[in-house]
């Protein structure tokens, strides 16, 4: 049996097309801007950083960088018109308040629960930092996950119980991985979407918790 | 494409609800919503609970919908004045509910509402009638009370100028409660005197954020007695 | 022994003068409004109002009035250049957060710890309304009260417990009447001043609580 | 006359004492203020804490006054970034504390500190190792963590321009910290790039009101080097 996993892109594009028009969002440091560039003008999917924008645009042209105009993974970016700067506590406010529809983070290990972990890996001589995740977590109205389905070692990172800290419990409601996107629902992890030529069974292999086979209910 | 503007005043306070708990900015004279609260009075919802700093005044706006029996309770600070006649009368007739709140806590409530707080703890009113039966707490050797988020099912507010992503200025003291309540409630509606294009408003100024306001309606006061008009 | 009273604009001229140049002073609702009559524009007293200024200017003048610009008193008035608007929010966490120098405020009754009634007569048939009272005087640096020394009926308003309901305990530092002008220490009340011709003996009397004569001490 | 525009950087940061709380505004490249940073350095404070979002990038800035042993303690939300190698190295040795604050958290709890609210209930960091230690309660059926206000003695901050009354705008995401930290010291002081004339800052476009700040210093990022300059 084989397969293609889907590339970084592809997830990208992926989780864009479940976003829908006029959605307020918000994309966490990482892979998750990637998904900024599969949004079509038309749709106006209006982007949220927490560090006081809202109505981001795309990335500063090369020479067009301001270093007073970031995201919040540093990166220079623009406004788009009909944006607005505002303070962290108004921005955050937003998050915290349920003003966010959808906040797409990434993730060292999510829960069948729905437990997220994307904070802090645990090890010993990691310095921490959380920045705006368990904000997001717990304030956004839904908590997209995107991230690989295994470790380097190949272990998967949805897992029965967290090992690595939490970030917020019960959050997550949909996982975007390289093999699939599985829905966290109260009857359970709902397969929604396998990456071609991998087969459920394997699927639920290499996961190694439960999951339901919901490809047929759309 | 998103287009928040609407056409007509009875389009903005279409589906309010029976029952709906409905905040209402505006301080005295500035800021009032006084289009929007005719709408709503002719829209005809029944058994409101409104959350404003006063109860009326006069015979129009806030007064007018008391008059006419739509409101069962009110959530404010000053609701007595030497025009107040309306809710004095229905009051004293025990024809109306009063929840008094000192001014700042109804704000921070409101805040609080639209910030996703649970609870805060504040010095006012603290030894006070208005802090009877509530939770209280010293912190660094203070007396603090402990007050809840006030959350709406619509807010109905006045603002200056607003664009299609439903963006807003205001003017002056006209400001007050607008920008709190715009938080607070799940379908915020705003009467603005001009609809701007996108991208008219100063980012730097805009004080309320697009992503708090559901609908934007044109209404200048000139046009106080034509309910239904066209947006720019 | 006859004395004349301080009139209510004798009382505002007083208030005025012990507010330090640049101090940022929230005047409240009824006979304190008139204190602002008295600063004069090279000592840069900011006034802030509840509803939303700092900065306020003088009244409007007549046919200059503008429905969107009015003090917390209902008065149309006016902003100074350097004046800016805020919402309530903001003005209440100036207010509460202790960033008003002095509030002036009328009162029902001030006790000899400096509770202060100010709000609410306690009469039954009363429509109680708070408005900033409560906020005001528990959040303000410093609070001062204005008001007759005593009722029509010849009480004193000083008082050794409150008969009326509460606005805020131990909040008030000094007391203005149309007789004298009294300090609220852990000593107890210190008079600083008596209108011409009337004895601190006879004062005293019909204050009916404990003074102590701080005249001397200036 | 009031007049809050000291004339050099030296001037705006003196008296801060050792021991003190400092909070510094920005985030990552926007809004840091850079020239203050570096006066105090050489002012020469010692045992402060420092409330910033981020613990230093690369050699200057916080980083170098981090490097220079001025720092005791830090309470930050983001301290680890690629170029944190300053923060990172102390912190490895134990010769900084760090108090690691969820980034809302961290703004929420400046905003209590400026608005003098007691202490609030927040969802965010619940069930988490952060939140270890700290009273909880379920509000509306939802966890929450009881957090308290942060105080500063000092505040330096970054505007765009400001006026003599201390009232000040922000340019672009250089707003971050800035309005809610001048809210929650004792002393703020704020660099910004023009010095403008009392009424030259729109009313309704003014973020942080002079109530807040304390100095004003002129700053411009050319004169990063010339610690001394006259204000305009």
């Amino acid at each position: 049996m084989t397969y293609d996993r889907y590339t970084r892109d592809q997830m990208a594009s992926r989780v864009a097309r479940d976003i829908p028009a006029c959605s307020y969002v918000n994309l966490g440091i990482g892979m998750p801007t990637l998904v900024g560039n599969h949004f079509t003008a038309d749709r106006e999917v209006i982007l949220h950083s927490e560090n006081g924008l809202l109505g981001m645009g795309p990335p500063a042209a090369p020479g067009h960088e301001d270093p007073d105009l970031i995201n919040a993974s540093r990166t220079p970016v623009t406004l788009l018109p009909g944006g607005a700067y505002f303070h962290h506590a108004d921005s955050f406010a937003m998050i915290r308040g349920g003003h966010i529809d959808i906040c797409v983070l990434g993730a060292f290990q999510v829960s069948v629960a729905g437990d997220l972990a994307n904070w802090h890996t645990g090890a010993a001589d990691a310095i921490p930092a959380v920045g705006g995740a368990m904000d997001l977590a717990a304030g956004a109205k839904r908590v997209y996950v995107m991230m690989g389905h295994l470790t380097k070692a190949g272990e998967s990172k949805i897992v029965e119980r967290l090992s690595c800290p939490v970030t917020a419990l019960a959050c997550v409601d949909r996982i975007y991985t390289d093999l699939a996107v599985i829905d966290v629902t109260p009857r359970g992890l709902v397969v929604r979407e396998i990456v071609d030529g991998l087969a459920f069974g394997e699927l639920a292999r290499l996961t190694g918790v439960a999951l339901v086979d919901g490809r047929s209910s759309g | 494409m998103i287009d928040k503007t609407v056409p007509t005043l009875d389009a903005a306070v279409a589906g309010i609800a029976d029952g709906s708990t409905v905040m209402v900015g505006g301080f005295a004279t500035s800021g009032v919503p006084l289009e929007l609260i005719d709408a709503l009075l002719a829209q005809g919802a029944r058994e409101l609970t409104i959350v404003s700093n006063h109860a009326g005044n006069g015979d129009t706006g806030l007064a007018a919908l008391i008059a006419a029996g739509r409101v069962r309770r009110i959530v404010c600070s000053y609701p007595r004045h030497k025009d107040s006649w309306v809710f004095d009368r229905l009051f004293k007739a025990g024809r109306i509910e009063l929840e008094l709140v000192p001014q700042g806590t109804l704000a921070e409530r409101i805040r609080a509402a639209g910030a996703g707080i649970g609870a805060f703890y504040t010095p006012a009113a603290s030894g006070t009638e208005l802090a009877q039966g509530k939770e209280t707490r010293v912190i660094d050797g203070r007396a603090h009370v402990l007050e809840h988020p006030l959350h709406a099912d619509v807010a109905l507010i006045r603002a200056d100028r607003g664009d299609r992503w439903g963006n807003l200025v205001y003017r002056m003291a006209g400001r007050n409660f607008g920008p709190i309540m715009a938080t607070a409630a799940r379908l915020t509606v705003a009467q603005v005197r001009e609809v701007v294009p996108l991208g008219a408003l100063d980012p730097e100024a805009i004080v309320t954020p697009g992503i708090f306001v559901a609908r934007v309606v044109q209404a200048n006061r000139a046009d106080a007695d034509t309910r239904s008009r066209t947006a720019a």
